[in-house]
């Protein structure tokens, strides 16, 4: 690390084994404040893995992880959550039973801790609801407020997914395929946003992504996650250049 | 609007016991009788514990079959410590309440460390516990089978007494309505708003930063609580406590109750409970209809018998009306709005 | 579709949705008796609904049919006694059965058994018939996976999903043999991220985006052609 | 000591009635993840089905009447079970809250009908003079029901496992149990599947049901519902979906039970199972054989 700060996550050594099989070995790396980190790899490399082991969903059984100056490898997922280290899900986990809206007034009363108040009125609370409309406009569903979550398409759930995450303001976010099964049209949009996140807010991201085309734009760097294991992590140009990397992603010569 | 209709109603409802009318078919003495007061104390108390029942069920997800347990404590706690211990009204009340609070609060913090199928096994199994011990009878305070009659002098003389029924029947409205809007309260207020996304994502409440547990607990609490509330007024009503109110039965009855009036609405559930209560009870009085008692058995006995009726319209509403009666009113006035 | 070859599995239309959200908006295509036909696309575009869709494991509309007859109306079970292997994207091998129950499970009657070709493929599969399925190693639950729709020889058409994920370049080399070999005795519908293996094994493609179909035609017109191969499949400067 | 043998004895016989009861619930949970509430309601009609048939045959031997009944009841059981899965189950295939809530509905109405018909109280059931009479076993004067109760469990246990172990059907529902999508994903209509075990879970509860009678010498409307939570209970102690398991866990809530109740107090065994119960969730989640398909 070039700078003396801390960086804003790491991760030394992390492994996870289920019964004798390797999901993830030994990974080790670094993400400054700020940055802009995506990782890549062909599928079942043990990218999202990677992400449920940060976030706290899977408990690793080697390594370490350090978030900011915390040591959060026994931490719950909850508890992570609440030091600023925010997530989406590969598939899109909004609440499909409330409306749009309150999918994100949640997640505001959640952030600004008034989620225990019994006597309260939660359509009466003017901070989360204001921060709610917020990251409704600020990702384009300020329209759908109203609409039944189920009922949203799936490139609008993404949408909310990533509303809800803002909602909590984190400082690293960790984006599971954002893009994923989205239309072409859309993407576009999503990319823009991450990106107007990314600067805007000067968050850290963390994303796994397939389209390398959208990725070389927004990485700072990047990490290739080949059979649980991390290949390479370096800049977008260099990877592109590493024939390892290659033939890890798009497949061996036979 | 909707508010002035339903003050107005609130209104009606506690003027029952002055309006001397009979309405044929509906009960069986005049509005103003004892017995129709009572059975439609009884049908608010049970309006009253589906209700408590859909929030821990309908709207945060937990499909406990235990929750006969609580109000069963209402019952029991209150009579033993009038009719045993011959304690004042107000004293019996404050005990049921800390029990009320404290037995939710730590078999909650046990059963809830499972989820789904699991947890619905452990609450059965404490609430079957419940049960074994009200049958055991213990020091002799429970009465086992025959149950525990409130004699004369436990009570204050306001409540005691056929005379006396239209203040029990305004105590069980009173029930509903405080229950209702405590439970209306809990649902829209920002913890009650957390319960429902349990109940639809545990998971993602999880990544906001939140415990889920600490919610689902004060769920359980809360509803518990209540549940126990009702339990009381069903003592007064009933004069007495009945094992009854302990069996797994019971709490089966709980969940009928609720799909019944459809789930994850408080007043479908209100609906449910009152609507059970009252064909449980006019189900009675109809298989003892002459015209029934004539026919041959194979249709008398199963016709007798209200628990046969209910189950069976239980499952024919599970299977065609999956939205329960509340759902059937929902869309019947959607069509009337169009 | 190229004209004149004789097709064994038709689609037409195929629609899926999962809760309120469409996957499938009408996919078309047919393929061909013989060889490997590849279904290509990037993630999360549909393929796997759309093998799990011509099967029925999914509530779906439009028709199938395989070799004239529609398999639309029948139940998954029958489609799969018509002459449908399948081999899912997660292997679903049963874990709580031997090597051997899982292939014995797989027995159907009037169908002939094809235990030496499998043998010969997968070897270790005859080694450990005794050992549960669920204690193998990655590569070998797909190799039981493959033995499994292999095993009937009346399986007309195998669908095949992703069977290279997460396994060792050797690993891939043999599951890419056994694909090949296969394909001399049956048809496969091959959904392949891997391009080189697709590359290798594939004669006919079918790309889907966005739950439709964007391209059909021969695989090397798709590949060699960087612009094509990039619209379609999403594949990056970094490609070839 | 013959105290300790007449409790060891008693104790087994009565987790031979609760093995009985929680292995059709253990299959069926384990393959349809249905908990059947109704399974209490295949233990009473049986039951009831039982004494009628017996009562039938009352001029004849009482062996005559004791095997017809136990021939009856099982059947009806299997026949009622059976019906059950095709008429409520079936539709409800998409809905497992569904599923549940009609057996809980059957559950109710079921035992209405019987108290309706038959009487709340319970009827005393002839059985044959042997059963009735002691044998000396380590000088304990063991009631000959014990024995006949045990062996038929045990016959019932061997049979489940041969059927899940050795037949085609028990592999079909072995593999039901881990991922029945791929069952049918290799042509096996999965469907009539469900249907065996709900008649095979529906036979085993009713062949309770008979020997629950010849057991306590009485039939009564309630004991399906009180037979049905301590199978409940048997059944998670042992691991969902585990036959072995729930064999294991009856004789140990038996045994518990038996002992507890006459040591400690009446009463107490009844509590101590649920407090069992209680830890072995909290301890291991799964039950004690969890995770095992047989």
């Amino acid at each position: 690390m070039e700078s003396g700060r801390p960086p804003a996550l790491e991760v030394e050594g992390l492994g996870l084994r289920i019964g004798g099989v390797t999901i993830v070995e030994d990974v080790s790396l670094q993400v400054r404040r700020g940055e802009f980190l995506v990782i890549i790899g062909p599928n079942g490399a043990g990218k999202t893995t990677l992400f449920n082991l940060i976030s706290g969903f899977t408990r690793p059984t080697a390594g370490r992880i350090t978030f900011g100056a915390h040591d959060v490898t026994h931490a719950a997922p909850y508890e992570r959550a609440r030091l600023g280290l925010g997530r989406t899900f590969q598939t899109s986990t909004v609440f499909a039973g409330l409306s749009t809206f309150e999918n994100v007034r949640l997640a505001a009363s959640a952030a600004l801790g008034t989620s225990t108040r019994m006597w309260d009125r939660a359509d009466g609370e003017a901070a989360p609801l204001a921060r709610a409309r917020a990251a409704l406009e600020e990702v384009g569903l300020g329209a759908r407020a109203q609409t039944i979550a189920a009922q949203l398409s799936h490139g609008e759930k993404r949408k909310l997914d990533l509303a809800i995450l803002l909602c909590s303001e984190p400082s690293v976010v960790l984006l599971d395929e954002p893009t994923a099964g989205m239309a072409v049209e859309e993407v576009g949009d999503m990319v823009d946003l991450i990106r107007r996140i990314h600067r805007e807010q000067a968050k850290t991201v963390m994303m796994v992504e397939h389209r390398m085309d959208l990725v070389l734009s927004l990485a700072d760097r990047m990490a290739v996650m080949h059979h649980g294991r991390l290949l390479a992590l370096d800049t977008p140009e260099r990877i592109i250049a590493n024939e390892t990397v290659q033939s890890a992603y798009l497949g061996d010569p036979l | 609007m909707r508010f002035a209709l339903l003050a107005a109603l609130a209104l009606l409802v506690l003027l029952f016991p002055f309006i001397h009318v009979t309405v044929p078919g509906l009960f069986e003495g005049p509005l103003d009788s004892a017995g129709t007061l009572n059975l439609l104390g009884l049908c608010f108390v049970f309006g009253a514990l589906a209700l408590t029942y859909d929030i821990v069920f309908g709207y945060t997800g937990l499909l406990s079959f235990g929750h006969a347990l609580y109000f069963a404590v209402g019952v029991y706690v209150t009579a033993i410590a009038l009719a045993r211990w011959h304690w004042s009204l107000p004293a019996a009340l404050v005990l049921t309440a800390v029990v009320a609070v404290l037995l939710p609060l730590a078999l909650g913090a046990i059963c809830l460390r499972v989820r789904d199928i699991p947890f619905a096994m452990v609450t059965l199994a404490f609430a079957e516990a419940g049960s074994i011990l009200v049958l055991q009878n213990p020091f002799g305070l429970t009465g086992g089978e025959e149950g525990l009659a409130l004699g004369g002098g436990v009570l204050p003389a306001a409540l005691v007494g056929v005379s006396n029924t239209a203040h029990l029947y305004w105590i069980a409205a009173g029930l509903l309505a405080a229950t209702s809007l405590i439970g209306w309260w809990a649902v829209g207020s920002p913890l009650g708003r957390v319960w429902q996304a349990i109940r639809e994502n545990e998971r993602r409440v999880t990544a906001l930063g939140l415990n889920p547990y600490l919610y689902k607990l004060a769920s359980f609490v809360l509803s518990g609580f209540l549940a126990a509330c009702a339990g009381v007024a069903y003592l007064l009503l009933q004069g007495g406590a009945n094992p009854q109110v302990t069996t797994s039965s019971f709490t089966l009855v709980l969940l009928v109750m609720v799909v019944l009036g459809g789930v994850g609405t408080l007043w479908g559930a209100v609906l449910g409970g009152i609507v059970y209560e009252y064909l449980d009870f006019r189900l009675v009085e109809f298989s003892n209809v002459p015209a029934l008692q004539a026919l041959p058995g194979v249709l008398r006995v199963p016709l007798s018998e209200p628990l046969f009726i209910l189950g069976v319209l239980f499952i024919v509403l599970v299977l065609f009306l999956p939205q329960g009666l509340g759902g059937l009113v929902r869309s019947a006035g959607a069509r009337s709005e169009r | 579709m190229n004209a004149g070859a004789e097709v064994l599995l038709r689609v037409e239309n195929l629609r899926v949705s999962i809760g309120e959200s469409q996957i499938l908006g009408g996919v078309s295509f047919g393929v061909r008796q013989g060889g490997i036909t590849g279904l290509l696309g990037r993630n999360g575009v549909g393929k796997t609904t759309t093998l799990r869709g011509i099967l029925g494991l999914l509530p779906r509309t439009g028709t199938v049919t395989l070799a004239g007859e529609s398999l639309t109306a029948l139940p998954v079970h029958e489609i799969v006694r018509r002459g449908v292997g399948y081999v899912p994207e997660d292997r679903d091998v049963f874990a709580g059965l031997t090597i051997e129950e899982n292939l014995r499970l797989t027995e159907r009657a009037g169908s002939e058994h094809r235990y030496p070709l499998v043998y010969e493929l997968f070897p270790e599969l005859r080694d450990r018939a005794a050992q549960l399925a669920g204690t193998l190693s990655g590569g070998q639950q797909q190799m039981l996976s493959l033995a499994r729709a292999l095993l009937n020889a009346s399986n007309r058409i195998l669908l095949i999903d992703e069977p290279t994920k997460g396994l060792s370049p050797v690993v891939v080399k043999r599951v890419a043999e056994a694909l090949q070999r296969a394909a001399e005795v049956t048809t496969i519908l091959l959904v392949e991220q891997n391009l080189a293996v697709a590359r290798h094994l594939v004669r006919d493609v079918v790309v889907l985006d966005q739950g439709l179909v964007t391209f059909a035609g021969d695989i090397a017109e798709l590949i060699d052609d960087p612009a094509l191969a990039r619209r379609h499949l999403g594949l990056s400067a970094a490609g070839h | 000591m013959s105290t300790i043998v007449l409790l060891i004895v008693t104790g087994l016989g009565l987790g031979a009635l609760y093995f009985l009861v929680a292995a059709g619930l253990s299959l069926i949970w384990g393959l349809m993840r249905v908990l059947n509430f109704a399974h209490g309601a295949f233990f009473t009609v049986a039951a009831y089905t039982g004494f009628f048939a017996a009562a039938a045959l009352a001029g004849t031997s009482p062996w005559v009447g004791w095997f017809a009944s136990l021939v009856a009841g099982t059947f009806v059981g299997a026949v009622f079970a059976t019906l059950t899965e095709i008429a409520l189950i079936r539709p409800l295939y998409r809905r497992p809250v569904g599923q549940v809530l009609v057996t809980v509905g059957l559950a109710l109405a079921t035992l209405a009908l019987v108290e309706g018909a038959f009487g709340a109280d319970p009827r005393q059931v002839t059985v044959p003079p042997w059963m009735a009479a002691t044998t000396s076993m380590l000088g304990a004067a063991i009631p000959n029901t014990r024995f006949v109760v045990i062996v038929l469990a045990a016959l019932v246990l061997f049979g489940l496992l041969f059927f899940l172990r050795r037949t085609r059907y028990g592999l079909i529902v072995r593999a039901g149990v881990e991922n029945r999508d791929m069952v049918s994903a290799l042509g096996i209509d999965v469907q009539r599947a469900f249907t065996l075990v709900f008649a095979i879970g529906g036979a085993a509860a009713g062949l309770a049901g008979v020997l629950a009678a010849t057991y306590y010498g009485t039939i009564d409307p309630g004991r399906g519902t009180a037979m049905l939570i301590s199978a409940f209970i048997v059944v998670v102690i042992g691991g969902l979906g585990s036959i072995a398991g729930s064999a294991l866990a009856a004789v140990l809530v038996g045994l518990l039970q038996q002992f507890l109740n006459f040591y400690a107090a009446a009463g107490v065994g009844d509590f101590a199972v649920v407090l069992l119960l209680a830890v072995v969730l909290l301890v291991r989640p799964g039950g004690l054989l969890g995770g095992k398909s047989a």
